[in-house]
């Protein structure tokens, strides 16, 4: 079987007030961090299938579904498991 | 360590199974009795109490005993209510086990077949100034919002108090109201030999296993071991459980029903046979699993949220698929119901427990503890007021009690609760007691929950009875007439006779109160052993309220409405 | 007028809105998301957590069969209206430009919110005055209005914003509350109208907005 | 400057609602998938420092501050940025 990890962030233009909250959270704990961006990290088993179908297909479900492209931008690796 | 202790049970209580079963139990047996036989499940240390309650009244349609209790508001109306702890499962992941209490109280009200339209809550916790209280507090809201928000009911009133005596042991009670007609009330019954046992709602998993037996222990380093203790919530799927369930309820083919809550398939199954006064066999290997694997026991156990065990007339279960269907929901048969009183567990057809159902559900020991009036009761009723000086600058002074987290507005927390959904919201949250209209009608109910703990501390009695008269006067200050009660009795270890003295002298005075008031006791819940290694809760018995409004015209909120209105003080 | 409330599983203001039109004696209906023709005059996305809301605000049902139509129903003039996570899976269809980001604040809100009247030209808002005050609640978590700078120029430009917020509550740029898509005919907004259409529930400013658009069919 | 990816999953055992709603959302739209699991991706650029205690920083943050070890389980790259 082949797993694809897809990390999912906000595009950098748009602000990301939940990354602000952590970097401010890690601050108080007195961790001095640069930036924190948070996102979403999505993994998808896929059943056996050469691995260039495999990258169609995911490329395919980030912009049909798992991704709003006005606001996010993707990026992946895949593994076999 | 031995196999029982193991499963939380002591030595004089296995040997009582033994005694039930003729033999040693096995493993799953063995199991099953750990979870049931908890003080969560059981209320083996509080039962005896409990039955001084005063529970009856014109109005009470059903009492305690059930998932959730009835009163009549008239106009062939009732409402279902009840309140419920998940106090060690929020200390120890905030929202997600502020979450799932909401879900589980709200499945207490749709079993019962009421459709939920309030929720409210009593949350406590520790010093404001401390970076873990922020924590939780932040956390418990997030979670109690997201999930009501979600499923889409109004969370119109609550409390939230801050006192040192919480700072290891946050409480969380959740409280849920529900309105059905008199003539749909269901129970969690099973009955008529043959007729099917269905499992429906959520795929079962390996979480919250053994989460019965760790809402009854002592907050130690130890549960932070106990991983799968806690689990997810889905209020997704709670949405549409509860809407599936509300619409197989209306058809004929539903004999009984119950949800899944602490102690899984084990407690509705032993639970529902027990009050119908039969049996009941199921195959585990009809059970949908999450994970490979599973075996009786941890499908016996699982506390897997958002699922329901219904009892459906033999030959009508199509139509108990047809409606789950549609709701895009998971429905098995998963056994029969039987008439020699146990419950028997398959796992393809081979026998793997079979113990008497009303053994599981109703056979632990009774403890009669034995109490003792606390010294420290003593040191505090001496104190004289007299002595105390007065503040030099009672401006100041007044200034300091407006910015104290008691006082103060909380709606930093109820703007995180959509109060309006469902559009019935008449008197909002920031006030007294929360009012909502009843479509159809030219009625309301006002709800409330209450408790000042510190007086509780300083005299159990008196405190709770004042608990009692606090939601009373919440309610009648928005324009309501209060019909009943649910308590949530939240106090440290039943073990120590002082903490024995705070409960049983609380439940005496809810009980004065609840007899004067006629507001009978129609269901409840109790949380035992909230303390640490290093402090003990004040004892904190919530009183959840219902009152109705004869005109909803009539409800009133607490703002000054006009300039040149008159201010009266009345009363002592 | 014949009107249509589409139930999508996790909807939860269906009732809320159907029970005003309902009172204004309008014909309206439920629509199950199942369901796959667009039979009404007006068709209403309600407000709630389809799929949980899980994923993306709006991301799954956009995908329900009673929404495949919906692009020609548009096209053909078909008026649609989408409060809160209607106005969500509006953004997520398409028909209106955008996205609506987490609360600046990251928290949930629920609360009185004061509106102000941005274009009272349109189908949906004829009732009130431009420039005038409104009272609508707001409830959610994910209403921060997002478009590039391109896109908020062009919304101005074109008069596309009906409601915008006197106090923004959640960090939207231009302080948007609602909009309109070009052609006039598809409205979403964050506040909710249906929740303000009684004197006992704290008020009455929401009812012009169902009475306008019924009005509109006499 | 260094920048770790942090993805964050709920444990195995744990139910994960978002990923099976999505999983049937993926289904609808006719990718037929085994699994889908989702959690959180979490980029946090640091100052320069040696990788040994940049890992040890992050171990350090995420216990504290960005999961819940009693539901969630972390795993992480650094890289140059
Ligand atoms: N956790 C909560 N959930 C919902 N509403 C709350 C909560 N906490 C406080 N409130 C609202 O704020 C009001 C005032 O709370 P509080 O300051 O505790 O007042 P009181 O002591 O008069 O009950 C409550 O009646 C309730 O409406």
């Amino acid at each position: 079987m082949l797993k694809a990890y897809i990390d999912v962030t906000l595009k950098k233009s748009i602000l990301d007030p939940q990354g602000t909250a952590v970097k401010e959270g890690l601050s108080k704990l007195g961790f001095e961090v640069e930036t924190v961006r948070i996102g979403k990290h999505i993994e998808v088993t896929l059943n056996d299938m050469n691995r260039e179908n495999a990258e169609k297909l995911i490329d395919e479900m980030c912009l049909k579904l798992l991704i709003n492209p006005e606001i996010e931008v993707y990026s992946y690796r895949i593994e076999e498991e | 360590m031995k196999p029982y202790k193991m499963v939380g049970l002591l030595e004089e209580e296995y040997n009582k199974i033994v005694e039930i079963l003729g033999r040693e139990p096995n493993e799953t047996e063995l199991a099953m009795y750990g979870v049931m036989w908890s003080e969560h499940c059981s209320y083996k240390n509080s039962r005896a109490l409990l039955k001084l309650f005063n529970t009856k009244g014109l109005r009470v349609l059903q009492g305690p005993g059930e998932n959730a209790g009835i009163v009549d508001i008239g106009d062939g109306f009732a409402i279902a209510m009840k309140i419920e702890s998940h106090n060690h499962p929020s200390a120890v992941e905030p929202y997600q086990g502020a979450a799932t209490g909401v879900g589980g109280i709200l499945r207490d009200i749709f079993t019962m077949g009421a459709r939920p339209i309030a929720n409210l809550n009593s949350i406590r916790f520790g010093e404001l100034k401390d970076e873990k209280t922020k924590k939780l507090l932040r956390g418990i809201v997030r979670g109690i919002g997201d999930y009501g928000n979600c499923v889409g009911i109004p969370t119109i009133s609550g409390e939230t108090v801050f006192n040192k005596c919480y700072n290891d042991n946050p409480l969380v009670n959740a409280m849920s109201v529900g309105i059905l007609e008199k003539k749909d009330i269901k129970k969690g019954t099973a009955r008529g030999v043959g007729n099917s046992v269905m499992l429906v709602g959520h795929t079962t998993g390996r979480d919250g296993i053994g989460g019965a037996s760790f809402a009854s222990c002592d907050l130690t380093r130890e549960s932070e071991e106990n991983r799968s203790a806690v689990q997810v919530g889905d209020p997704f799927m709670e949405k549409l459980l509860m809407e599936a369930c509300l619409e197989l309820i209306k058809t004929d083919c539903v004999v009984g029903i119950q949800d899944l809550g602490a102690a899984g398939l084990t407690s509705a199954s032993c639970e529902t046979a027990s009050r119908g006064g039969s049996g009941i066999e199921i195959d585990v290997a009809r059970v949908i699993t999450r994970e490979k694997g599973m075996t009786p026991r941890e499908i016996m156990i699982s506390e897997s949220q958002e699922r329901m065990l219904v009892i459906v007339e033999k030959g009508k279960e199509d139509k108990v698929f047809e409606i789950f269907n549609k709701w895009g929901l998971h429905a098995v048969v998963i056994g029969r119901v039987t008439d020699d009183g146990m419950l028997r567990v398959l796992e393809n057809g081979k026998v793997v427990a079979e113990v008497p159902a009303s053994s599981l559900a109703d056979g632990s020991p009774v403890n009669y503890r034995s109490y003792r009036r606390p010294k420290y009761m003593d040191k505090l009723s001496n104190m004289d007021i007299a002595n105390l000086p007065c503040p030099e600058n009672l401006s100041e002074t007044l200034i300091t009690m407006l910015k104290s987290p008691n006082i103060a507005s909380k709606e930093w927390v109820y703007s995180q609760y959509d109060y309006m959904v469902g559009t019935d919201t008449v008197v909002v949250p920031g006030g007294d007691a929360g009012v909502l209209r009843i479509k159809g009608t030219k009625k309301g109910i006002a709800l409330t929950v209450d408790c000042n703990s510190r007086y509780c501390y300083l005299n159990p009695y008196e405190g709770a009875k004042s608990s009692v008269c606090e939601a009373a006067r919440n309610i009648t200050a928005s324009g309501g007439r209060p019909i009943a009660i649910t308590d949530c009795l939240n106090f440290a270890s039943p073990e120590d006779e002082g903490v024995y003295y705070q409960f049983r002298n609380s439940i005496l005075g809810i009980n004065e109160a609840s007899r004067i008031l006629d507001t009978p006791v129609i269901s409840g819940n109790v949380s035992f052993y909230n303390q640490s290694e290093k402090m003990a809760i004040y004892p904190t018995p919530t009183i959840g309220m219902v009152g109705i409004v004869e005109n909803i015209e009539n409800s009133m909120d607490i703002h000054f409405k006009d300039k040149g209105d008159s201010i009266i003080l009345v009363g002592e | 007028m014949k009107a249509g409330v589409v139930v999508f599983p996790g909807s939860n203001c269906d009732s809320d809105v159907y029970s005003v039109l309902k009172e204004l004696g309008a014909d309206v209906k439920y629509i199950w998301h199942g369901e796959d023709k667009i039979d009404v005059d007006l068709l209403v996305l309600p407000g709630g957590f389809s799929y949980g809301d899980y994923l993306r605000c709006g991301a799954i049902a956009r995908f329900s069969k009673i929404l495949e139509g919906i692009y020609d129903y548009v096209e053909n003039g078909g008026y649609v209206i989408g409060i809160c996570n209607g106005f969500q899976i509006l953004t997520e269809l398409k028909l209106l430009p955008g996205a609506l980001l987490k609360n600046m604040d990251l928290k949930f809100i629920c609360s009185d919110c004061i509106l102000e009247v941005s274009n009272d030209n349109t189908f949906f808002s004829r009732l009130y005055k431009k420039g005038e005050r409104v009272n609508f609640p707001i409830a959610h978590g994910e209403g921060n209005y997002y478009a590039d700078d391109e896109t908020l120029k062009e919304l101005e430009r074109n008069n596309q914003i009906v409601f915008r917020y006197v106090n923004n509550p959640n960090g939207s740029r231009n302080d948007i509350a609602g909009i309109i898509n070009k052609k006039g005919n598809v409205l979403g907004m964050m506040p909710h109208p249906e929740r303000r259409a009684s004197s006992l529930l704290g008020g009455t400013d929401g009812i012009r907005l169902f009475k306008g658009m019924i009005e509109s069919f006499k």
